[in-house]
């Protein structure tokens, strides 16, 4: 039973992995970031360490997540990097 | 084998059934308005079910599992509206053949003239 | 009795995070890839519930109230962010 | 007003401390006495919004018809969204419509908002002022605005006696 916890989990956070390195555009980076750190906290739960899965949980759900948006926001508000800049709110537009 | 474990179980079952029904319905759905409506939904009851079932199951953890199962049913419908509210705002349309879309008009209105105080 | 049911409910919750999974490598925009991520913490909290069953500790209950407040979190910053404004 | 916000948190916060640690004895609530004590200080200009819930009988009454209503609409809800998701041909009209509130408090809106939410086939995409934009699975294409404020009213019958 386990054994098919650890499968799906451990594909699940493959391919979210994937998902962050291969894909275009950085808001989907950030938010397969999420999905791994999401699935890494389920499979320290089964390596019977819950201290680890919370903080897991915290850092790696909640506190990346924020900066990067923060970061990310912070470099589009700027209007430093101009190109960057405005693929970046293309994306926005995009939602892609 | 008491009643409480029965009936634990069963939630459990229930609560796993419903919450397979919503990943199906964010897999089907057309656009994203309507995959919010699947997936919000069905993983809320779906997730208040099984874990009272788990409370059931263990009646000492009952506490815990009430307080996930609260914060659950009060968290699933906002983050669902905020999402629903920033697809809106960036821009993204309903689906083509969307009856009425009372939304876009609004705010197409405010765009013209700034004097809209609304918020959330 | 109760075995039989909570494998079943653990085999159809695996098959939900994998069918959310899906949606989540293939949503065309960022909102359903938020609406993915949403779905897949909703799911997980009660595969955390059965993983917490199965070994019989209550401390994994602990994690999962953890981990649906700070993803709740986390959807509101993103959702901030594709508003435009995350201040 | 104020008074009525401070105690309604430090209750919350309490009945959060005993559902998270689980067990009654003294030492136990004493010390969640003072965590939701100095919780609630340090927090309370912010949420005194809680202070617009009514404690009247009455009002107690109506949160409780209105919490037994919410649950069966949500049952009927998780019905009717598994019944469409499983049908082969996908039976769905989706459209946005706005609908007026007669709910003058913020957090009366806000518990409709959630409510409607929760319920068949609807859910809540933005709020202005006092119109809700509520997003419809299937829509009736003739009598769209009497259908939502028939939802709308169903809840808002209680809610207007317990918030006001």
């Amino acid at each position: 039973m386990e054994t098919a916890i650890v499968l799906v989990a451990g594909s699940g956070m493959l391919a979210g992995a994937l998902v962050a390195v291969l894909g275009k555009k950085t808001l989907t980076a950030v938010i397969a970031a999420g999905v791994v750190s999401l699935l890494a906290s389920v499979l320290y739960l089964l390596l019977s360490a819950p201290d680890v899965a919370m903080t897991e949980a915290a850092i790696g759900s909640g506190l990346t997540t924020i900066i990067f948006l923060f970061v990310l926001h912070r470099i589009r508000s700027m209007g430093l990097l101009q190109e960057e800049n405005e693929s970046l709110d293309q994306e926005r537009v995009d939602g892609t | 084998m008491n009643v409480l474990s029965i009936a634990g179980a069963l939630l459990v079952g229930f609560g796993a059934i419903f919450l397979f029904i919503g990943a199906i319905g964010l897999l089907r759905m057309p656009d994203c308005y309507t995959r919010i409506q699947a997936g919000t939904k069905a993983s809320t009851l779906g997730t208040i079910l099984s874990l009272g079932g788990i409370g059931l199951l263990h009646p000492s953890w009952l506490g815990k599992a009430l307080l996930i199962l609260l914060f659950v049913l009060l968290t699933n419908p906002v983050s669902s509206h905020v999402l629903a509210r920033a697809a809106h705002l960036a821009g993204i349309l309903p689906r083509g053949d969307t009856e009425v879309d009372e939304l876009a008009a609004e705010t197409e209105a405010k765009h013209h003239s700034i004097n809209g105080g609304g918020s959330t | 009795m109760v075995d039989v049911a909570v494998t079943c409910a653990l085999v159809l919750i695996l098959g939900a995070l994998v069918l959310a999974g899906v949606r989540f490598v293939a949503g065309p925009t960022a909102v359903d890839r938020v609406i993915a991520l949403d779905v897949l913490t909703v799911i997980s909290l009660p595969l955390m519930g059965i993983i917490a069953h199965l070994s019989g500790r209550s401390i994994y209950l602990d994690v999962a109230l953890i981990y649906g407040l700070l993803s709740f979190i986390g959807v509101l910053a993103v959702a901030r962010y594709l508003d435009g404004g995350l201040s | 007003m104020r008074a009525k916000a401070i105690l309604l948190q430090f209750i919350l916060m309490m009945g959060v401390w005993l559902l998270l640690s689980g067990r009654v004895t003294f030492e136990n609530l004493a010390a969640g006495a003072i965590v939701a004590l100095v919780i609630t200080m340090m927090t309370t200009s912010r949420t005194s919004m809680l202070g617009e819930i009514r404690l009247t009988p009455r009002a107690l009454g109506a949160h409780l018809l209105f919490f037994l209503v919410f649950l069966r609409e949500l049952i009927r809800s998780n019905l009717d969204v598994a019944r469409r998701v499983l049908s082969p041909s996908l039976p769905i009209h989706p459209g946005i419509v706005k609908v007026k509130t007669r709910l003058r408090s913020p957090l009366g809106r806000f518990v409709l908002a959630n409510a409607i939410t929760l319920t068949p086939g609807t859910f809540t995409v933005d709020i202005m002022g006092d119109s809700l934009f509520i997003h419809w699975l299937d829509m009736a294409p003739e009598d769209a605005e009497a259908a939502a404020r028939h939802i709308v009213s169903r809840f808002e019958k209680y809610l207007e006696v317990a918030y006001g």
